[in-house]
């Protein structure tokens, strides 16, 4: 990415999760390759992205963290914000997507559901993801769901 | 405190409405036929050997039965746990009960708020072994009453502890005073005959937290305790993964009850085996579990918390619960009393752990209000955890795995250090190939450290020898 | 050698009428795509890691797959085992037959002759690792044949190790005559170009066997088996129960090795974990279980051969079997580097014991003709072992454990030891309250002897504290 | 038991079992207590029991040790000897009776079949279980079956 342009992401952990190594660790990467990141930090609800939505219109993405195992109770009132149009750009999640140390597919798609449109294992995904998502959507100028 | 104490139940929680007085659930406790933890912890230490407790927590109350009686049915350890949900950790109980309705095993703990306590005697009855709550709430004064209700006899957390690492935007001067209500009940009910297990969670972000920074810490938390009548503390430090460091620190702990607290209370030392990023494949998370137990065992550990092989990948079946603690047990073997830690060096870093303690904690005991000292030397740097979750703690400080593995500072922020301190860790780093705080090489070393035993065990390749 | 190595079958044996021809066996043990029991070995020596192997032995052939391939999937051996059923190994075929036939859970083991060749080898088809049979033969040729056949790369046993705890009217003559049989066609097949692992079986009856009796007399099978033109010597030797005397005999094996055998020789130590009676309790036999890997691990052994906390009931279940195999694996843990035996100690002992061992075989080998020097000196006494099953060894010595635990002797019998041998075993027995031998109290002593570990775990009351 | 008289018992393990420890034991304590004591050691075939009995006919018991989990097929031919008048005193059986870590109560009905008359647990259960046995026999002048 050219230094020149202005790149800003909205970064956070879920609502009851207070994991923050990964979180502070991502921050960092991102913005070592010349992101701006705003950082939400852990215990982060839905409703707070969405604000930080309202104030950074030109945010490519909300990355959002989960560990704990309580993402689908935590992006609960993801769908609304959504619907009400207070989160436009794509949301991407990654950690530890449930709980228990055996994992079950249905959980990341109970998370589609929700509105999430990628769901990423490795933090090293996020670059080539957040490129695709943006030649996706100045292509259509519009969001499109995206498989994991 | 009685007013809290006696807090109307919130909404939804089927058996909290009305708590018993106090002094009931003392007789009731009393009535149970089971030592406390805190007699469990004393028994340990006179036989010389080290306590065992697992982690575990499931969201519905008769899978929680069902974990703990077969804990305890294959494993008999000493002290068996609760471990609470997050949503319940950070009062978010309208979330933990919609969960607990909807899909229990969507919980990662035990909502004991939204069970109530009826049902926490009813798990306490099923079992022999006295039971510990052990959660992450900034304010834990409603699962405190609903747990002693319950006839739970020792309780994790602390005002620090319990908060930097575990919520993002709870001001230290609101966590200190609500555990400052908790540990006054603990009081009171030593005035009942009743001593509780006060648990101070030094493990704090668990990885990479070095020794002094948890026991200073600890020490701060232990202090207030006592003040407001805590008769047994656990003092709680998370495995670095360096043996000398991690015997000593735990030698250490009773060195500093003696000299920060007053007589009359009992202190244990608690090892929590490595929280950090654990090894993948079961055979090295098996190692490190051992490993771990030994450790404690050297130490002098009253009681260790066990780790699964299955840590790295989410909470554990119970099969691999019973099969880490019993594991972790094979470390109290008899026929193991040839093994040594090298005492010398463990004499060396024990001193210069106490003298780095030290220079942390003097200033804040020396201040009139020991609690606005904290909170303020937090907002000031002066106190640091490295990794918090929270607002409230700087997390300056750069910890960095010397050459040999033990946990240092490579930046020790504003932390009243004296040049000796900063000198010793310098010279420690030395050997360690560190490049010093550049930012690219900062953040691959950090990572190489915090992924020490998956790199160890070769799981991982280095990643700053790409 | 040729007549018997190409036995015809036995009346009954589905497999085993027409074995193949030698050099098609090599050709399939080439093609089967996994390593000889042999290299597996020295790649463990050279990785510094002890090897680790299972007790295994089921009837029916089905059953002993699925075992193995369990054993394989859950805990990874390095190699593995066919354990021969009590009929097969003194050549009742005919009751090991019956028995299949009936009821293949009646069996103690795998019977492989009455299976035959073409079911060995698809035993050995179905797991990565290498096999080795493990018996009890004191004329183990159609066994060995139907073993080559099965392209099974390592065989137990030896003429005396194999015939004196295994049988009661074998004439040493006999037994060690079919075992240079069985050592000579091992010499072929390395001339084909196929190493087979021979293991001596150095923990004879196992019950408080002396080091240096065990060390002697795989010293002389060693010489024999070498001298047919064997490359690869497995020296097993029981764990004893004290650190510093075990681990002083596994690096004699090498010393000794040194001493008496020829430099084209390839010589490995092994230890097998606790033979004698094992504690009870779960618990307690898995301590045993992990204190004999980790003595393996500072003996210096290439290959441990485990136990189970079944061991006490009977033939363990494949879950048990699991288990005691990764438990014993932790021992190799990088984690243990710190674990250190005292090495003063047991550079002290193993002088002691590689000089007991000169004594008793010197004499041996000083004679025209091996063999019968062997056979003689049994006959005298001049060679014994304790609890002999056959009549051909006289039993005469009496060993004592010393008040560490060390296996001493109470009484030297005939052994042609020196006085100062002698008076160093009377000396170090001084503190271990023996009254001499008086008949009452040396059963007593013994016994207690004898359940050492049930004693030390305080399963068992000791007999002369009644 | 009074030093005067003669006791004498005949002591063995089953025929493909060469656990020796426990025999020299037992043998030992016998002795110890004033048995006279014909030990045949270890893997002794019901022949040479029967031998045995035919040799000493005064012996009050047969006892047979039987540690490898082969004692069914060991004592196979127990019934045949037993028909034959070849073995007539009591039989008693002890050790570790069957296959296996689990132990099935039926297996030791098993043995009762083939003619055991007596399985002890404990060595020590020998001078009471053989005390018992004479005193029976005495009295009944002929074999009884006792429980065991
Ligand atoms: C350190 C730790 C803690 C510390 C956290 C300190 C802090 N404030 O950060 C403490 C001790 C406080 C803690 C607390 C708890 N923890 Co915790 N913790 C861990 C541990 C040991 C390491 C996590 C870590 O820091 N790793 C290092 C970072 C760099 O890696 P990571 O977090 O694993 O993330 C990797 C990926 O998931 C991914 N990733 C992470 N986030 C994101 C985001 C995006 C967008 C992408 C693409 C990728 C991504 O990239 C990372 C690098 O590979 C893990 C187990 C383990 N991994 O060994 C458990 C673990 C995550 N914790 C767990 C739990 C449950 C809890 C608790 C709820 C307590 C409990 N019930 O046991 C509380 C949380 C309370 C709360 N309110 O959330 C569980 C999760 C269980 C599940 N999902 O089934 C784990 C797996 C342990 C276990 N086996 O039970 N924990
Ligand atoms: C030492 C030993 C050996 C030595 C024996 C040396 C020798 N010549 O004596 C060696 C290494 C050679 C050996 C070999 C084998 N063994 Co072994 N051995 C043992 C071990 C470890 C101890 C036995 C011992 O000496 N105990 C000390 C004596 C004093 O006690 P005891 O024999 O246990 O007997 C007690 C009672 O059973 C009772 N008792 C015994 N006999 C009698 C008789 C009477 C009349 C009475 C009343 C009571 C009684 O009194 C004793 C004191 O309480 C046991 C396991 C254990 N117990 O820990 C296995 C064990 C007995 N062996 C076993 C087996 C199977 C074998 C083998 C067949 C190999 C194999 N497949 O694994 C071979 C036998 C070959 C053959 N042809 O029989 C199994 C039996 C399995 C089963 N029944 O399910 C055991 C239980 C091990 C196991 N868990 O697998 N063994």
């Amino acid at each position: 990415m050219s230094h020149s342009e202005r790149r800003l992401v909205i970064l956070g952990v879920a609502a009851s999760d207070s994991h923050a190594v990964a979180n502070h660790l991502i921050a960092h990467a991102l913005r070592g390759l010349g992101f701006e990141v705003e950082n939400l930090g852990t215990c982060t609800p839905v409703e707070e992205f969405a604000q930080a939505c309202e104030q950074h219109p030109e945010a490519e993405a909300v990355i959002i963290g989960s560990l704990n195992g309580h993402v689908h109770e935590d992006l609960r009132d993801l769908p609304a914000a959504r619907e009400a149009g207070r989160i436009t750009c794509p949301v991407i999640v990654g950690g530890n997507l449930s709980v228990g140390s055996r994992k079950d597919p249905r959980d990341l798609e109970r998370l589609h559901d929700l509105g999430v449109d990628l769901i990423l294992e490795d933090p090293a995904q996020l670059l080539p993801a957040l490129d695709e998502l943006r030649s996706d959507r100045t292509a259509d100028r519009q969001r499109l769901p995206v498989a994991s | 405190m009685t007013k809290i104490s006696y807090l109307p139940g919130h909404s939804g929680s089927p058996g909290a409405d009305t708590l018993p007085p106090l002094a009931e659930s003392v007789d009731y406790i009393g009535s149970l036929g089971k030592p406390t933890a805190a007699r469990v912890l004393m028994d340990a230490r006179d036989a010389g050997r080290v306590a065992i407790q697992p982690r575990c927590g499931v969201g519905g109350h008769e899978e929680m039965k069902a974990l703990l009686r077969e804990l305890e049915d294959q494993a008999q350890p000493d002290i068996l746990t609760l471990t609470i949900d997050s949503h319940t950790r950070l009062k978010r109980f309208e979330q933990a009960l919609r969960s607990l309705n909807r899909a229990p095993a969507d919980l990662n703990g035990y909502p004991l708020v939204s069970h109530g306590y009826l049902r926490g005697r009813d798990i306490n009855e099923s079992v022999t072994a006295p039971l510990e709550i052990r959660h992450g709430s900034p304010d834990a004064r409603i699962l405190f009453d609903v747990a002693v209700a319950s006839g739970i006899t020792s309780f994790e957390g602390g005002g620090i502890s319990y908060n930097l690492p575990y919520s993002k935007a709870v001001p230290l001067a609101e966590s200190l005073a609500a555990w400052h209500d908790v540990d006054t009940v603990c009081g009171e009910l030593a005035g009942l005959g009743l001593i509780i297990d006060r648990e101070l969670f030094g493990t704090l972000t668990a990885v990479l937290v070095p020794p002094s920074i948890s026991l200073a810490i600890s020490v701060l938390e232990a202090v207030l305790a006592a003040r407001a009548g805590v008769r047994c503390i656990s003092v709680s430090y998370p495995q670095s993964g360096h043996l000398v460091q991690d015997v000593a620190a735990l030698r250490a702990i009773p060195v500093l009850a003696r000299t920060y607290l007053p007589p009359g209370v009992d202190v244990h030392a608690v090892l929590h085996e490595f929280m950090g990023v654990f090894p993948k494949k079961r055979g090295n998370a098996e190692d490190l579990i051992f490993y771990g137990a030994l450790v404690a065992r050297l130490g002098g550990a009253s009681k260790l918390i066990t780790k699964t092989y299955q840590e790295a990948f989410g909470i554990p079946d119970t099969r691999a619960n019973v099969d880490g603690l019993r594991l972790a047990d094979r470390a109290n073997s008899p026929l193991l009393d040839f093994v040594k830690a090298d005492e010398e060096r463990v004499a060396d870093e024990l001193a210069w752990i106490v003298d780095e303690v030290a220079d942390i904690v003097e200033p804040v005991l020396a201040a009139p209000d020991t609690m606005t000292a904290i909170a303020d030397a937090f907002a000031a740097g002066r106190l640091d955890i490295p990794f918090s979750a929270s607002r409230y703690a700087k997390s300056e400080i750069i910890p960095k795995r010397d050459a040999e593995g033990a946990i240092r500072y490579l930046s020790t922020g504003s932390l009243p250090f004296g040049d000796r301190t900063r000198r010793h860790n310098s010279d420690l780093l030395k050997g360690a190939g560190s490049t010093g705080p550049v930012i690219g090489s900062l953040l691959t070393g950090l990572t190489d450290d915090i992924n020490y035993f998956p790199t160890l065990f070769r799981e991982m390749k280095r990643e700053d020898s790409e």
